[in-house]
C-alpha cells in the first residue's frame, strides 16, 4: 500500500491509497502508529482514495485511536468515501474518531497553523 | 429441518416497555391516515405492506433458546434461557404429543441468561419425561443444581419429576442425536463457550452464540471459517457494534454483525441470523442493526450472496 | 412520597409476544375506523380515549423491582429483578445526580426473580457507590456471591466497584433509612419472605409480594391486617386466582385479588396494587384481572372505599 | 346459618340461606362435608338465598370438592344469584365444581332418579 505525507506546521496528513483490508491493513497500521508517535499535535487521515474498509482496517484505526489518546495527539480522518462512510456509521468507528467532510475542514479543525501552512500549498 | 426461536436476547431478558408499545400504537395510526382499513383483510394488507417488521412486531426479549428440529422423534434445542417457558408451554399445549418426551439439551455455556428458564420449563416437572442437557463443560450440572436449589428457588433439582441426565461432549467429535449429526466447538468467552453445528439431509445449521471472534479470526486457518463452511442457517452473536466489540467490551466475549458478515462470506454461509441482542436495543434499534447489515453485505461485495436476517422471539426458519 | 415501578412480574420476565404486538396494532387500527386521526393531539386523544391500557400499552414483563422515593437523600428499592438494569439506566442517564450514589435495597427474599436484575445494575460498578442489601434472611449475601460468580456469571462479586453491604434487620423492628420508617413483617413462602412497610410524613408504603395467605388470615388477630393497617398503598402479590391459591397452587407462596381486596378492606387500606403477575398473563388477561377485582371490590360492599390498580413497569404513583 | 335439605332419588340437595362468610362458613362446610360424606350419589347446593360469599365460604366449597372427588361423589352448585355468580367467575371456582343455572339442571344433570323424584315433588 502507499501511502504518501504531507507535514502542516504541526499537523501531519497520511494520503493512503486503495483497499484497507487484510492484504493492506498491517501496513496501515504501522504507518499509522507512527504518525501518531511522530510527536505531532495532530495527525489526519485522508481517505479519499480508500474504496472499502473491512474490519480490519478498522481495527488498525480502534489501536492508534488508542495510542493516539494516549500519546495527547488529535487524531481524525477526512473525506470519506461514500462506501467507507457507511461502514463508519455501521460499525460506529464515527464514535471512535472525529471525522470530517473535507481535509480542509480536518486541517482548520487542527490548529491555525496547519491551516495557514495548507493554505500556502 | 426447522428453526424455532424461542428466546433471543443477551444477558437478561428485556420485555418492551410502555413507551415503546404506546409508540408503536401512534406510529401505525399516524401511518393508517389516507388507507383504506374497512375489512379485516385491509387491516391485515397494511399491516403487512406499510409497517415494518419493527412498527408491528417486536423481536421479543427473551433471553437465548433454539429448537432445532431435524424431523427426528426428540425435542432437541439450544440452551434454556427465559424462552424455554414458552417453549415448554407450547409442547405441554398439544394434544397429541409431536414426539417423545426426550429433550436434548446443547448447552452453549451455564451462564444464568442460558439457563434460568429451566425452573420454568414444565416438562422437567413431569414424571416419564427425559431431559438429558447435553454440553463441553465440567460445570453444568452443578450449575443447574445450584439453580435448583435454596436460597434461590423452592424445587429443589432432585424433586422435578423428569429424569435428568448430563452427557458430556468433546469438541470436534460428531455425534448423533434425534437423527442428526451433531458437532460442537470451543469458542472464545469467558468461562469458555461452545457453538454447536447439526447437520441433516444435507442441510446444516450452526448455534454460535457468546462467543468473540478476536484479531486471530482474519488468519486463513480460523477454525470458524471451517466450522460455519456452507452453513444453510449461521446464528451469529452479533450484540455489539464492532467499536465496541473491540473497544470497552473487548474480552467480555461477543461479537458484531461485521465480523459475522465477514466470517459467512469467507465460509460460504446462506443465511446469517444476528443474535444474541442487547437487552438495551428496542426494537427500532434492532431493525436499524438489521438494516445496517444487510447494507454492510452489499458494501462488502465478497463471496456469495449472503441473506442475513435478525432472530425475533418466535421466528421460524424452514431450512 | 413516590413510588416507581420498575419491574412488576411474578417468577421469570416475560416479555410480549410479537403475535401480542401484532394484535395490538390490529386491533387499534380497527377502532380507529371512523375516527378523525388528522393531528398528533387527535391521535393521541384517541389512544387515551379509546384505547384501554391493555391496548395501547403494557403491563411489561420485567421481574419485581420497586423503587420507594421519599425523598430522602438516599435511593430505596425493593428487590432487583430485572427490572433494575432500567432502574440503574434510568439512574446514570441523569446528567446531575438526583441523591448521593447511596442504594438501600429491600429485599423480600433470595429468589432468582428478585436478585437476577443486579449483575446488570449498571451502579453495582461505579466505584465510590454504595450498596446496602438490607434483609431478614441470613443468605442474602450468600445467593448475591453465588449469581456474581463462575459459572453462572464471568464479573466475580467482589470484582464489582460499588462498595456492597449487607444489613441484617429484625422483622418488627423499626429501622430509619433515608428519612423513612421502615419495618419488616415476615410472610408465608418458601424460604420465608419479608414485607416492608414504608412510612413518611403521615404517608405509608407497604410492600408484600412473595406471600401466601393461608386460612388462618381469616382470624381477627391476623398480623397483616395490623401491618397493612391504614395502608396508602398496598403492593399485594396476587398473582394466582383464590381457586388456584388454594388447590393446586396451595403452598407456592403466592396470593390472590380476592384476598387481597378482604385483607385491604379489613386494613382500611386506600389504594391496592395488584403485583407479581403470572408470566404466562398477556396484557388483556392482567387488565381483565384488574377489572375483576375492581369490581369483586364493589360487590364486596366492606369497609371504606378502596382503589385498586395493577402495577406496570413504568408506573409511577405519587402519595 | 339455616341449612335445609332434601333428598331426590340418590341425590341430596342444602339450601343455604344468608351470607356465607366469617361468621357461617364453619356451619356451611361442616354441613356440607356430612352431606359429601352421607353416601348419596350427588350433592348439590341451591344457592339461590345466597346473597354473598367471601374467600373463607369458597375455601369451604374447595375443601367439600376434594372430599367428593376422593368419594366418588359429584358436588355442583345451582341457581346463584348474580352477585355469587360474579363471585364465582372471579375467583375462578366455575372451574372447581359444575355451575347450573337453576336446581332443576342440575338435578336432571345428576341422573333420572333424581329428576322423577324431583318432578314428583
Amino acid at each position: 500500500m502507499i501511502i504518501d505525507e504531507a507535514n502542516y506546521g504541526s499537523t501531519l496528513v497520511l494520503y493512503p491509497d486503495g483497499r484497507l483490508d487484510q492484504d493492506t491493513a498491517d501496513a496501515f497500521q504501522e504507518r499509522l502508529l507512527q504518525a501518531v508517535s511522530a510527536g505531532k499535535e495532530a495527525v489526519i487521515v485522508d481517505f479519499s482514495k480508500i474504496p472499502y474498509i473491512s474490519s480490519v482496517g478498522l481495527r488498525a484505526i480502534m489501536i492508534a485511536a488508542k495510542q493516539s489518546k494516549s500519546d495527547g495527539v488529535s487524531l481524525s480522518v477526512a473525506a470519506l468515501t461514500p462506501t467507507v462512510n457507511e461502514i463508519f456509521e455501521i460499525s460506529r468507528f464515527n464514535y471512535v474518531v472525529t471525522i470530517f467532510e473535507s481535509l480542509r475542514d480536518a486541517i482548520t479543525a487542527a490548529s491555525d497553523d496547519a491551516l495557514n501552512a495548507f493554505e500556502a500549498g | 429441518m426447522l428453526v424455532r426461536f424461542w428466546g433471543t436476547r443477551g444477558s437478561l431478558a428485556a420485555p418492551m416497555t410502555v413507551q415503546t408499545s404506546r409508540k408503536k400504537i401512534r406510529n401505525a395510526l399516524r401511518k393508517s391516515i389516507g388507507h383504506d382499513l374497512g375489512s379485516d383483510e385491509k387491516i391485515e394488507r397494511f399491516i403487512d405492506t406499510e409497517l415494518s417488521f419493527a412498527e408491528s412486531g417486536t423481536y421479543g426479549g427473551n433471553t437465548s433458546c433454539v429448537e432445532i428440529d431435524g424431523g427426528g422423534d426428540e425435542y432437541v434445542v439450544c440452551d434454556l434461557g427465559t424462552g424455554c417457558r414458552e417453549y415448554g408451554n407450547a409442547i405441554m399445549s398439544k394434544s397429541v404429543p409431536q414426539k417423545a418426551p426426550v429433550f436434548n439439551v446443547f448447552q452453549s455455556h451455564p451462564h444464568w441468561d442460558h439457563i434460568c428458564g429451566f425452573p420454568f420449563f414444565v416438562p422437567a416437572y413431569i414424571p416419564g419425561n427425559k431431559i438429558k442437557i447435553h454440553g463441553c463443560h465440567d460445570t453444568l450440572e452443578e450449575a443447574y443444581r445450584m439453580q435448583n436449589s435454596a436460597p434461590g428457588f423452592p424445587v429443589d433439582f432432585d424433586m422435578l419429576g423428569a429424569d435428568i441426565e448430563f452427557v458430556k461432549l468433546e469438541p470436534g467429535k460428531e455425534y448423533a442425536v434425534a437423527g442428526m449429526k451433531v458437532t460442537a466447538m470451543e469458542q472464545y468467552h469467558s468461562g469458555d463457550s461452545y457453538g454447536y453445528c447439526f447437520e441433516k439431509d444435507g442441510k446444516k445449521v450452526v448455534y454460535s452464540t457468546d462467543s468473540e471472534h478476536k484479531f486471530e479470526s482474519i488468519d486463513e486457518s480460523y477454525g470458524f471459517v471451517d466450522f460455519f463452511r456452507n452453513a444453510d442457517l449461521l446464528i451469529f452473536d452479533a450484540m455489539y457494534s464492532l467499536a465496541d466489540a473491540i473497544s470497552l467490551k473487548e474480552d467480555w466475549g461477543h461479537s458484531s454483525n461485521i465480523i459475522g458478515v465477514e466470517l459467512a462470506h469467507r465460509a460460504s454461509v446462506k443465511q446469517l441470523c444476528l443474535f444474541h441482542h442487547d437487552p438495551n436495543s428496542d426494537d427500532a434499534t434492532i431493525s436499524r442493526i438489521l438494516a445496517e447489515t444487510i447494507r454492510f453485505e452489499e458494501l462488502s461485495e465478497e463471496g456469495d450472496a449472503l441473506k442475513v436476517c435478525a432472530a425475533y422471539d418466535g421466528q421460524e426458519i424452514k431450512l
